[in-house]
């Protein structure tokens, strides 16, 4: 029931603004932030609550939902979604602030849609049912279409058909494996599932199947991550998109891709995981490389960037490979790295994107070349930047750097070549981090901006939050990671 | 002559000839007249299956053959009200020129 | 299931004859009164279908084969039956708003819509291969006249022009098959057709084998004219640009439908049953013409720029996917189709509906005329959104679970590569829906001012959209009740 | 008190410091008293630091562990290790900072971000701290990036300087390169040993003496890249280039940092990292650290800006610790590390007094001009893009003038010329010298011999160039009158702890700096004996094993023995050492008379000119200008690459190692961009849009197809027939 409210609560929200009378926007605003900060409230509640010793399902509500097809409305949550849940919840308001000022037209259309994104993406990290599982993971498409298509930039209606027709496609394949899983295994009930594909001899264990079965999900999640060659759609709709819906995008989005990936080809299809991740014969590599090919390549196009936020963007791509990294590696250190870097990913990209548009709200372009010495006009804003500029180039002592650290050193041993050619990645990330500073921040004040305000209080409240959390997850992990732990060994266990 | 062939090799004539002329012709009377040949075809058929497949009691076939008359009457009705509005509209029953609904 | 004879089946023919008695009665009430532009005689045809609904339900869905077997009367007839009344009302509250419609002759449409009805009834029922051409033929020739019925539209003209021609020879193509048959076999009915066929090929006649393809092929022919499958699918998109929007939808909705039961009945307790021909895969004929359809409507709609012939596309497409569930010849695949008809109606007739809105208020029917219609009207904008995504198939709306269910019946059958096709086939389709979502939402229009649309018309629209995502989130009872029609057709 | 509160208050007040500022910033408000907080913070972290110094006992290690992550299969636990190196080290560490701060106080005033600086310096010996204090290679590593992002920070403390900011990206990049290459050896020894932690049982320097021999080389790799962070850190070829350029920075920072601690965790770490050592792995050590030192002596030579003088000898005296690390004498190594950091520091500080006077008198008479240091650009006269106040060629005669600051630094130089006996810096280069010897005879490796012979002629250049900057600073006559005129000595806030620096470079005051307490305070552990059960010294099996690393028996042999009366009774009474011993001491007075001698030739007496010794050897002269053309060695190396390969990689790699190595190259950024968004568009996004194309392309032929003449469209029924029947006739 608890989580339920937290997914529905955030629709309540949507109705309550599409009521408002039209000219209230203000109100409007208010009260989204209000819808926004419940499901917050809820998370820290249920952060708190959670069981760190269990590894099962907490939280379990399962109620049948369409009896001729035994689908049920099951949600729960585990140690990773719970993470994940709280970083939606705490993006949630974090967007609506970084909204108020800069979305003037359609206010509440704005508003509505973002809620019932929200809806989405919350009930996408509670399902336990797979075909709720695709509802939501469906669900959340339409009002990000509309929300970059309606909101973006100049070349909006090109990136955001271009992220829906990626999704769909991935999003179809995946519904394909879907069915069939549900043909063999004759339940939507993912536990169940996870259960029948362990048991030898099931037709859902086949290996064939699984193989088949795996690469349909696995091409559905990776449109979402994305994984090279899946990535295009990602910079166009992360450079498009307005600065909240960027910070979503890059903040959740993309995890329900890797979390997807966890919960379903990692738990389910055990058998096709091992095929592409076990590091033998002529696939089991794959997995690792198309980590590695996103962080360096990812790396190298952000290197190539002129354009601020498109650089963050792809800097994204870098970072989700290390979490493929520590997936394909399988052992706990890897599993709970990629983890841990995924949370940390939606921290720290969400930094940065809400740090982009500060500038560009003041400045209204983002060429880095564009800029220069604003470190002597907007102290605070630099630091800020350089906080999550290390945090993201994975500078000790912030969070970035011990999701990718466990990453590599579970990934070492699995495939210690790769791992070695993914630490050029780390050094590129330093580059292109270092150089934007020092475009942006360091050298003369550049004269056009010689008066540009600092950054505001309500900015500095949507950053701070962030920047704590990058702060202390790097310092204590396992504030965090107690959380999925637990789950993780439950993972990682038949593997042995 | 009490063989059946005959009768099948004439109707298939008939249905040939009528699809023929539905494809050539550029008149739409004479596409008409296309149709009729082969729903003629068809009622040969029937009548002539009906003396030499069904048993001689059934003549079910030979009832199908004249509902076809009636519906083919009906049918050229329908076509040449068609073609009058046709014409109204286009001032001439040519299909190729009647091409504005298209791509 | 016992055959009546004529005078018995009489009292179970009662909803025909109703139709039939209140065509003519509008045909009659039009000759007297025809000054107040025809508003009486749909209300007239409206009661008349309105008993019809009440007749239907009434004489109920007990398995009778009627007038010597001509006529069958079981749940599968009857949910058709209701589908065809359902559509035919609407078709009739859309042209009572339509202005393109000539008011002078509004009755006549009426009564020709009835008579349409009437044949769509008997196409629903008939077990008997002459039932089935007449059918088909009452069908088509109101149609025909219905397509053209502006007068003065050089398009509505053209439009009934090819029809009647394609029409006239894909029916004729048919019947030439239907006479073949008739005298491989020496009976009309289609049960003992296909027990004739059966053992005529379980005693060897190998030699017969390609005079039944042939005439089997021919009577395909006809069917898949009815339900614009390719290769016989080309009329549709020029009929459906011409003629009257409600007549569009109409047929868009109704006759596929009816020549969708038609198919059923045909090769499922007719040629597919005993599976008649050892040597011809009907599953993969019929797979290649369902994948060829939806390929072949959704690239042609990419496109084009006129909504109302994108949509006749469109549902080209869509009659594809619904063939996906016939493929099988399984119960399953039934179930789907007869699921997926009953969302179709409502998505599609919004969609049309909104189509005629647009047309009548905006006077466009090309995408440029909906830009930025969400600011103009937002209601009919986001209704229409929802019709398009629902067409699309994306969840939570229904026609996901439509999609969803056809799917599931081709996977379970493992017909892969055909479910492939068909999704990549809703990726592309995305491109097209959306391109008109874009115009509503994305741009912005030359004249802001807000475009009003009266009471009725809005609160027909929510009774499209409604269904549209209730059934999408839950359609337990229409699964039941789609379940519950298929009786005993698959014998 | 026990260690741990001393410890955590070491750690504490710094980090405290900084967050006092960190959070009034991001207030928005000021600082105002950052100096006094940060010097205080400093001062206690000292008094803590000197109490554990006092009273903890380095013959039984404390260490302490708690979890850092929950894992199961592996450990990853945070923890601190305390023994008579971490003491040692903390006390430099406190001592240098602490008086860097107060130094600064004066050296920084009126600087328009004077706080920052102060919070800066507090983080700085915060991460320096944790670095010293933390007992597993995480730690060390946290501490490590840490130390490296304080560098940037203040390298780039003037970033409107725009070769400030180069510096300090070039900086951090350099050392980032090095780092990444300690970051794979960790997963090596991570994915054999399950942990990172070095001490306890379980810890990695347990675990190594059970391995096999076949993992002797897998170790010495290992080691060897571990290596390359102290490399990176430490300014060794051939990542050193940032070193020099890092003097962009104020001076007390290059005292602190780039002199003092940060350029030595470097060396704390080889040491730390000395039980991993294979002689393999040693030898490459010593020889990376005996070229280092010799090369950076060569450079030093010929520099005019003071600081960068003061640059490159500290490489080359780190040079000389790592080669001292190498050639297995751990203590020397550390010995040196800690008498450096004094006397290089106290040199920092006193070329910062200097330049600081120099500005002064530049601001004086020259009015216009606002934002204190940060104007090296606008110089009087023409220099070789050198500050003015920091090129040499201006100076001369100072010794009149700041006296204080004079004899300071005199000590100082004569401290790191290695003037025998009252020095420190006499005991620690001799200690070494003695250790290279050794080890050479009684191994009898030419490896060794050559190093001891690097290390001797660098020597010899040490104290030529060191003597060669306080001539030309302090003697002669003013060569720049009207800023000679306004210079005058530094006030007391800043020449008071040049006092205390110079008073520390005496071992008879300073315990810490005393060559005899150093070596009974500071024990060396033992070397990896792979293969052979732990603690065994039986010769032969040791002999076999070397053999298997591919070094002579007699090597071998002679290291077990030398192991053997280590734990007996410290390297003294050996004979081959005596031996050693005594050809060193009489060298090391040739060596710095040879020095001092011929540095007075050329500058003070001016016996020689230097013009025409450089003309003469032109060549030579231009290779020690050039820096060894290291810097346009990688430039050349990368254009030569590009246009020798188009391909992309290749111009990743001009594009990355181009902005390590002076992060400029736009030009090569935007081949690059192009290059890779190309690829990007046309490959990856290329192929969807075709793709998208190819369909809709199709659409508009079945499009086309739909010709509007009902005649073609009965010919398709037609032909569909025909062709459903031909094809399901055949099947």
């Amino acid at each position: 029931m608890f989580l339920s409210l937290m997914i529905f609560i955030p629709l309540l929200g949507m109705v309550v603004v599409l009521l408002l009378p039209r000219d209230q926007e203000e109100l409007a605003r208010r009260v989204t932030l209000g819808f926004t900060l419940i499901p917050l409230l809820l998370a820290v509640v249920l952060f708190m609550q959670y069981d760190r010793s269990a590894s099962d399902l907490q939280f379990d509500f399962d109620t049948v939902w369409i009896k001729a097809f035994d689908i049920h409305y099951h949600i729960g949550i585990n140690g990773i979604s719970v993470t994940l849940l709280l970083l939606t919840a705490l993006l949630g308001p974090i967007c609506v602030l970084a909204s108020w000022r800069n979305i003037e037209k359609g206010v509440k259309a704005y508003l509505a849609l973002f809620l019932l994104l929200e809806t989405g993406m919350i009930g996408f990290f509670c399902a336990q049912d797979l075909f709720l599982f695709y509802v939501f993971f469906e669900v959340t498409l339409l009002p990000m279409y509309f929300l970059i298509g309606i909101w973006g930039g100049p070349r909006r209606e090109y990136a955001a058909i271009k992220f829906f027709l990626y999704t769909l496609f991935g999003g179809v394949l995946m519904l394909i494996a879907i069915i069939a899983v549900y043909i063999k295994g004759g339940t939507f009930d993912i536990p169940t599932l996870i259960d029948l594909a362990s048991r030898e001899g099931h037709p859902l264990a086949d290996r064939t199947f699984q193989i088949w079965a795996f690469l349909g999900f696995f091409i559905g999640f990776a449109v979402k991550v994305p994984i090279f060659p899946f990535h295009t759609w990602l910079p166009d709709a992360h450079v498009e998109a307005p600065t909240a819906i960027s910070v979503i995008l890059a903040g959740i989005l993309l995890k329900m891709g890797t979390y997807g990936l966890v919960l379903i080809n990692f738990a389910m299809l055990p058998k096709g995981m091992e095929l592409f991740c076990n590091g033998e014969g002529r696939w089991g590599n794959a997995f690792a490389v198309l980590g590695f090919v996103n962080i360096v390549y990812g790396s190298l196009c952000a290197l190539a960037q002129k354009d601020f936020k498109k650089l963050v963007a792809y800097s994204s791509i870098a970072h989700m490979g290390f979490v493929i990294l520590g997936l394909a590696a399988r052992n706990e250190s890897g599993m709970n790295g990629a983890i841990l870097q995924m949370f940390n990913h939606g921290v720290i990209s969400a930094m940065l994107f809400l740090l982009v548009g500060v500038v560009y709200d003041r400045a209204h372009h983002r060429e880095i070349g564009g800029f220069g010495g604003l470190g002597s006009r907007m102290p605070i804003y630099t630091g800020i930047t350089t906080v999550a500029f290390m945090a993201s180039l994975g500078l000790p002592g912030l969070s970035g750097f011990v999701g990718e650290a466990l990453s590599l050193l579970g990934a070492y041993d699995k495939f210690p070549k790769l791992t070695i050619l993914s630490t050029i990645g780390i050094v590129i990330g330093a580059a292109y981090f270092l150089w934007t500073l020092q475009r942006v921040f360091l050298g003369q004040l550049n004269p056009k901006y010689a008066d540009m305000p600092e950054i505001n209080r309500r900015e500095i409240v949507t950053l701070v939050p962030l920047g704590i959390l990058t702060i202390v997850l790097g310092i204590w992990p396992s504030f965090a990671m107690d959380m999925f732990n637990e789950a993780v060994k439950g993972l990682i266990a038949p593997l042995g | 002559m009490n063989d059946l062939t005959p009768y099948l090799v004439i109707s298939t004539t008939l249905f040939c000839l009528g699809i023929f002329a539905v494809l050539t012709r550029r008149n739409a009377i004479s596409i008409l007249m296309g149709i009729e040949l082969i729903l003629n075809a068809c009622n040969l058929n029937f009548a002539a299956f009906s003396r030499f497949v069904t048993p001689p009691d059934d003549i079910s076939g030979q009832i199908i053959s004249i509902f076809g008359i009636v519906l083919a009457a009906a049918e050229a009705a329908v076509f040449l009200a068609i073609i009058l509005a046709i014409y109204r509209e286009f001032s001439t029953i040519s299909p190729d020129e009647t091409d504005t609904l298209k791509g | 299931m016992d055959t009546l004879n004529n005078v018995q089946s009489i009292r179970y023919f009662i909803p025909e004859l109703i139709l039939v008695a209140f065509a003519a009665g509008v045909i009659i009430y039009d000759l007297i009164g025809r000054q107040e532009g025809g508003r009486r005689a749909a209300h007239l045809s409206l009661a008349g279908l309105a008993a019809a609904l009440i007749a239907v339900l009434l004489v109920g869905a007990a398995d009778r084969s009627l007038f010597l077997g001509m006529v069958q009367l079981d749940s599968f007839a009857v949910f058709f039956k209701v589908i065809i009344l359902i559509t035919t009302a609407v078709t009739i509250l859309f042209s009572m708003g339509s202005e393109e419609l000539d008011p002078r002759t509004k009755g006549e449409y009426y009564a020709l819509l009835l008579a349409v009805t009437l044949g769509m009834f008997l196409m629903a029922s008939s077990t008997h291969l002459l039932m089935i051409y007449l059918s088909i033929e009452t069908v088509s020739l109101a149609s025909y006249i219905l397509a053209g019925f502006l007068t003065h539209s050089p398009r509505s003209s053209e439009a009934a022009f090819k029809y009647i021609i394609y029409g006239a020879v894909a029916s004729g193509t048919m019947l030439f098959g239907i006479s073949l048959i008739f005298g491989l076999t020496g009976t009309g009915d289609v049960v003992q057709v296909s027990n004739v066929l059966a053992e005529l090929f379980s005693s060897g006649g190998g030699d017969y084998q390609l005079a039944v393809l042939v005439s089997i092929i021919f009577v395909l022919a006809g069917v898949g004219y009815k339900i614009a499958s390719v290769p016989f699918h080309m009329w549709s998109p020029d009929v459906y640009e011409g003629a009257p929007i409600p007549i569009t939808a109409f047929l868009s909705v109704a006759s596929k439908s009816a020549g969708f039961a038609l198919f059923i009945r045909l090769f499922y307790s007719g040629f597919g049953s005993a599976n008649v021909i050892e040597s011809v895969d009907w599953s993969l004929l019929l797979a290649v013409v369902a994948a060829l359809t939806m390929t072949v409507g959704n690239l042609a709609a990419l496109p084009q720029q006129n909504v109302k012939r994108l949509l006749a596309y469109s549902s080209i497409a869509h009659g594809g996917y619904v063939l996906m569930g016939g493929v099988l010849l399984t119960a399953e695949g039934v179930h789907a189709i007869l699921f997926y008809l009953i969302i179709y109606l409502f998505m599609n007739l919004g969609a049309f509906f909104v189509v005629i809105l647009i047309a009548e208020r905006i006077g466009s029917e090309t995408i440029d005329g909906y830009r930025g219609l969400v600011t103009r009207a937002p209601l009919v904008a986001i209704s229409m959104g929802i019709f398009l995504f629902s067409l699309t198939g994306i969840p939570p709306l229904s026609g996901f679970i439509g999609k969803w269910l056809l799917f599931k019946a081709v996977l379970t059958e493992e017909f892969y590569w055909l479910a492939i096709v068909g999704l990549l086939n809703s990726v592309v389709s995305l491109y097209y829906y959306v391109r008109i979502v874009k115009a509503m939402f994305l741009d912005s229009s030359d004249e802001p001012n807000p475009v009003s649309f009266s009471i009725g018309s809005r609160a027909l629209l929510v009774v499209f959209v409604v269904p549209t995502i209730i059934l999408g989130l839950y359609w337990t009872p229409v699964y039941q009740l789609s379940k519950a029609s298929l009786g005993k057709i698959l014998g | 008190m026990s260690v741990v509160v001393l410890f955590s208050i070491i750690l504490l007040c710094p980090l405290a410091a900084f967050s006092v500022f960190s959070l009034l910033s991001l207030a928005g408000r000021n600082s105002p008293r950052q100096d006094l907080i940060s010097t205080a913070a400093m001062l206690i972290a000292f008094v803590c630091s000197l109490l554990l110094f006092v009273t903890a006992n380095p013959e039984n290690p404390d260490h302490q562990t708690l979890t850092w992550l929950p894992l199961e299969s592996v450990d990853f636990s945070m923890g601190f290790y305390f023994d008579s190196v971490t003491a040692v080290m903390l006390l430099v560490v406190t001592i240098v900072s602490s008086l860097v701060h107060i130094f600064s106080i004066g050296y920084m005033h009126g600087d328009p971000r004077y706080p920052r600086f102060f919070a800066f310096l507090s983080l700085f010996s915060f991460s320096m701290l944790f670095l010293v204090v933390s007992d597993n290679l995480l730690g060390i590593y946290i501490g490590w990036e840490l130390v490296g992002l304080c560098s940037y920070l203040l390298i780039g403390f003037w970033f409107e300087k725009k070769s400030a900011a180069d510096a300090c990206k070039k900086a951090f990049l350099t050392t980032r390169v090095g780092d990444v290459g300690m970051f794979i050896g960790m997963m090596m020894l991570f994915a054999k040993f399950q942990t990172l932690a070095l001490y306890g049982e379980d810890g990695i320097f347990a675990a190594v003496s059970d391995l096999g021999a076949g993992d002797l080389t897998w170790l010495s790799i290992a080691g060897v890249l571990i290596f390359c962070g102290a490399v990176g850190k430490s300014a060794q070829v051939p990542l050193h280039t940032w070193l020099p350029d890092a003097m962009e920075g104020p001076t007390p920072v290059s005292a602190l940092i780039h002199a003092a601690t940060m350029v030595a965790a470097g060396v704390y770490l080889a040491a730390r990292m000395f039980p991993l050592l294979t002689p393999d792995s040693s030898l490459v050590i010593a020889y990376i650290g005996g070229i280092t030192a010799l090369i950076a002596a060569t450079i030093a030579i010929v520099r005019f800006d003071i600081k960068r003088v003061l640059a490159y000898s500290t490489i080359s005296q780190l040079g000389y610790m790592m080669l001292a690390i190498g050639a297995g004498s751990y203590v020397a190594g550390l010995f040196h590390l800690t008498t450096h950091a004094f006397f290089k520091a106290l040199l920092f500080l006193g070329s910062g007094s200097v330049i600081h006077a120099f500005h002064a008198s530049h601001q004086a008479h020259s009015h216009h001009d606002e934002n204190g240091h940060s104007r090296g650009s606008e110089a009087p006269f023409a220099s070789f893009g050198i500050d003015p106040a920091q090129d040499m060629r201006h100076m001369g005669g100072l010794r009149r003038k700041m006296p204080l600051t004079f004899v300071t630094m005199l000590i100082a130089t004569l401290s790191i010329s290695g003037v025998p006996f009252l020095f420190s810096g006499f005991w620690s280069k001799d200690a070494i010298l003695v250790e290279v010897l050794y080890r050479a005879m009684s191994w009898h490796s030419v490896h060794h011999y050559i190093l001891f012979c690097t290390a001797a002629l660098a020597a010899v250049i040490t104290a030529f160039y060191m003597f060669r900057l306080i001539f030309m600073t302090f003697f002669g006559e003013p060569r720049n009158r009207e800023m000679y005129d306004h210079v005058h000595e530094s006030p007391k806030v800043m020449t008071v702890p040049l006092i205390i620096l110079a008073v520390l470079s005496f071992p008879i005051f300073n315990t810490i700096v005393n060559k005899g307490f150093f070596e009974n305070y500071v024990k060396t552990p033992e070397q990896p004996h792979v293969g052979s059960p732990k603690h065994a010294h039986d010769s032969q099996s040791q002999g076999v094993l070397y053999a298997q690393a591919g070094l002579s028996v007699a090597y071998a042999a002679e290291d077990a023995h030398q192991h053997h009366d280590d734990h007996a009774a410290g390297e003294h009474h050996n004979p081959i050492h005596d031996k050693a011993h005594n050809i060193v001491i009489p060298l090391s007075f040739v060596i710095v008379i040879l020095g001092i001698g011929l540095s007075a030739l050329f500058y003070y007496w001016k016996k020689i000119s230097a013009e025409a010794v450089a003309a003469k050897f032109r060549p030579i002269y231009n290779l020690f200008w050039n820096k060894y053309y290291f810097d346009e060695f990688y430039n050349g190396a990368i254009v030569a690459f590009t246009v020798a390969s188009s391909r992309l990689f290749g111009l990743f790699d001009l594009r990355v190692i181009d902005g390590i190595v002076n992060g400029i190259g736009f030009t090569v950024r935007e081949l690059f961009s192009r290059l890779i968004g190309w690829v990007d568009n046309t490959f990856v996004d290329g192929l969807v849009n075709w793709v998208a194309q190819i369909t809709l392309s199709v659409g508009g032929r079945i499009r086309r197809v739909q010709t509007g003449m009902i005649q073609n469209y009965l010919l398709i029924i037609l032909g569909g027939l025909v062709l459903l029947i031909l094809i399901f006739r055949s099947l």
